[in-house]
């Protein structure tokens, strides 16, 4: 299991397999599923144009929410692994904000895990993000609520 | 008693500082240590609120040394 | 839009480093959730120690019911792309078995039709796969339902 | 009419064969190809059925030259 933060930009993609290398070595033969989500930031939000991006958090409470979450998900779904990465500092539009990868058995565990650990960070994650416009910035005022 | 008060993102940029060094009586909740704070406004609507690390409720007592943290609704992910 | 069966050994994670790479050019700032699923080889299915797989497939009408399901995703969701591979052929534990990549601007979509395809492959695409145990081999005879 | 038929995975390992070609007179339907090549023995159950690579019903009509196949449930992903 790996839960951190980052204060430079970070390729999903690389860390994924570098992670994925040493998880075969232990794990091989043992989960049929994998499910990865990765958020990236956008060029626009909420009809504005968005040219870059500060993500504020607080030392010490962030690491250990995302790592409660990750023992919830572990306590209700039989998993074999689990790789949570998250951004802080200043992001620039299509760079990488976050990485989430559950491996489990079957498949079923692993999509709810994967879900139920995005919409948790989303939610209770002590993150926010500041955007810079063409003029000015703002703070997001408040994350879209879990989708169906 | 001691303790030490944080706020973040939007909500310290609204009072100007990043926290707080309150010395208080014993007894003191959550809530009680915002109004001996800031007497004169109410704390914002949706504020979340952490003691020592861990989301609390504003019913929730605090203690000496206690890290109290107030800051709005998270936006990550 | 990138849909292929594979014949031989493949790994997720470096084809969707280049798939992502190209990408970028053309979708920079627009995409803000991937959703992915790896379905990979397990060594041990209904109780048995499996050695070895081979998957079987219907060359023309496979391809066509994949593309087909890409199609029927995109109609239902908003997404901006969607990478999906598959082997074929002889197979070990560990090894790769499908791989579904779906991008879009937010997490709803890009979750619900990765799911949607992945059950969609499992129910409609014609591949099957035939066992190799620690004795003999044997066909499977059909794959679960889709989970909750 | 000639119509193609093909078998896959266990259902053609139970036939023994990947295919056949068959000679019929026109009307036939899915259904009706089976029945001609397998007089002896009825379509078994959960049997998926596809003509010129879709999916089709047993009580599609075939034409001259169409591909009409029969296979077991799949097992992919």
């Amino acid at each position: 299991m790996r839960i951190e933060l980052r204060d430079q930009p970070f390729s999903p993609l690389a860390e994924l397999a570098e992670y994925q290398a040493e998880l075969e070595q232990r794990l091989s033969g043992q989960y049929g599923a994998t499910a990865i989500f990765i958020g990236t930031m956008r060029d626009i939000n909420e009809g504005a144009a968005v040219r870059g991006m500060t993500l504020e958090h607080y030392p010490g409470m962030t690491e250990r929410q995302l790592q409660r979450m990750v023992e919830a998900a572990f306590q209700e779904w039989p998993l074999l692994d689990a790789l949570v990465l998250h951004r802080v500092g200043a992001l620039q539009p299509n760079d990488p904000i976050v990485l989430i990868a559950v491996w489990s058995a079957h498949r079923a565990e692993a999509f709810a895990a994967c879900r139920f650990l995005i919409e948790e960070l989303k939610s209770k994650a002590p993150l926010w993000k500041r955007e810079t416009l063409t003029s000015g910035s703002r703070w997001v005022e408040h994350n879209t609520a879990a989708p169906d | 008693m001691a303790i030490h008060v944080k706020y973040f993102a939007s909500l310290r940029d609204r009072l100007g500082r990043a926290g707080d060094e309150l010395e208080a009586s014993a007894g003191l909740t959550v809530a009680g240590v915002w109004a001996a704070l800031h007497p004169d406004a109410p704390l914002p609507p949706n504020t979340l609120t952490a003691v020592n690390l861990d989301y609390a409720e504003l019913t929730q007592a605090v203690r000496e040394g206690d890290e109290v943290a107030f800051f709005p609704p998270v936006t990550g992910g």
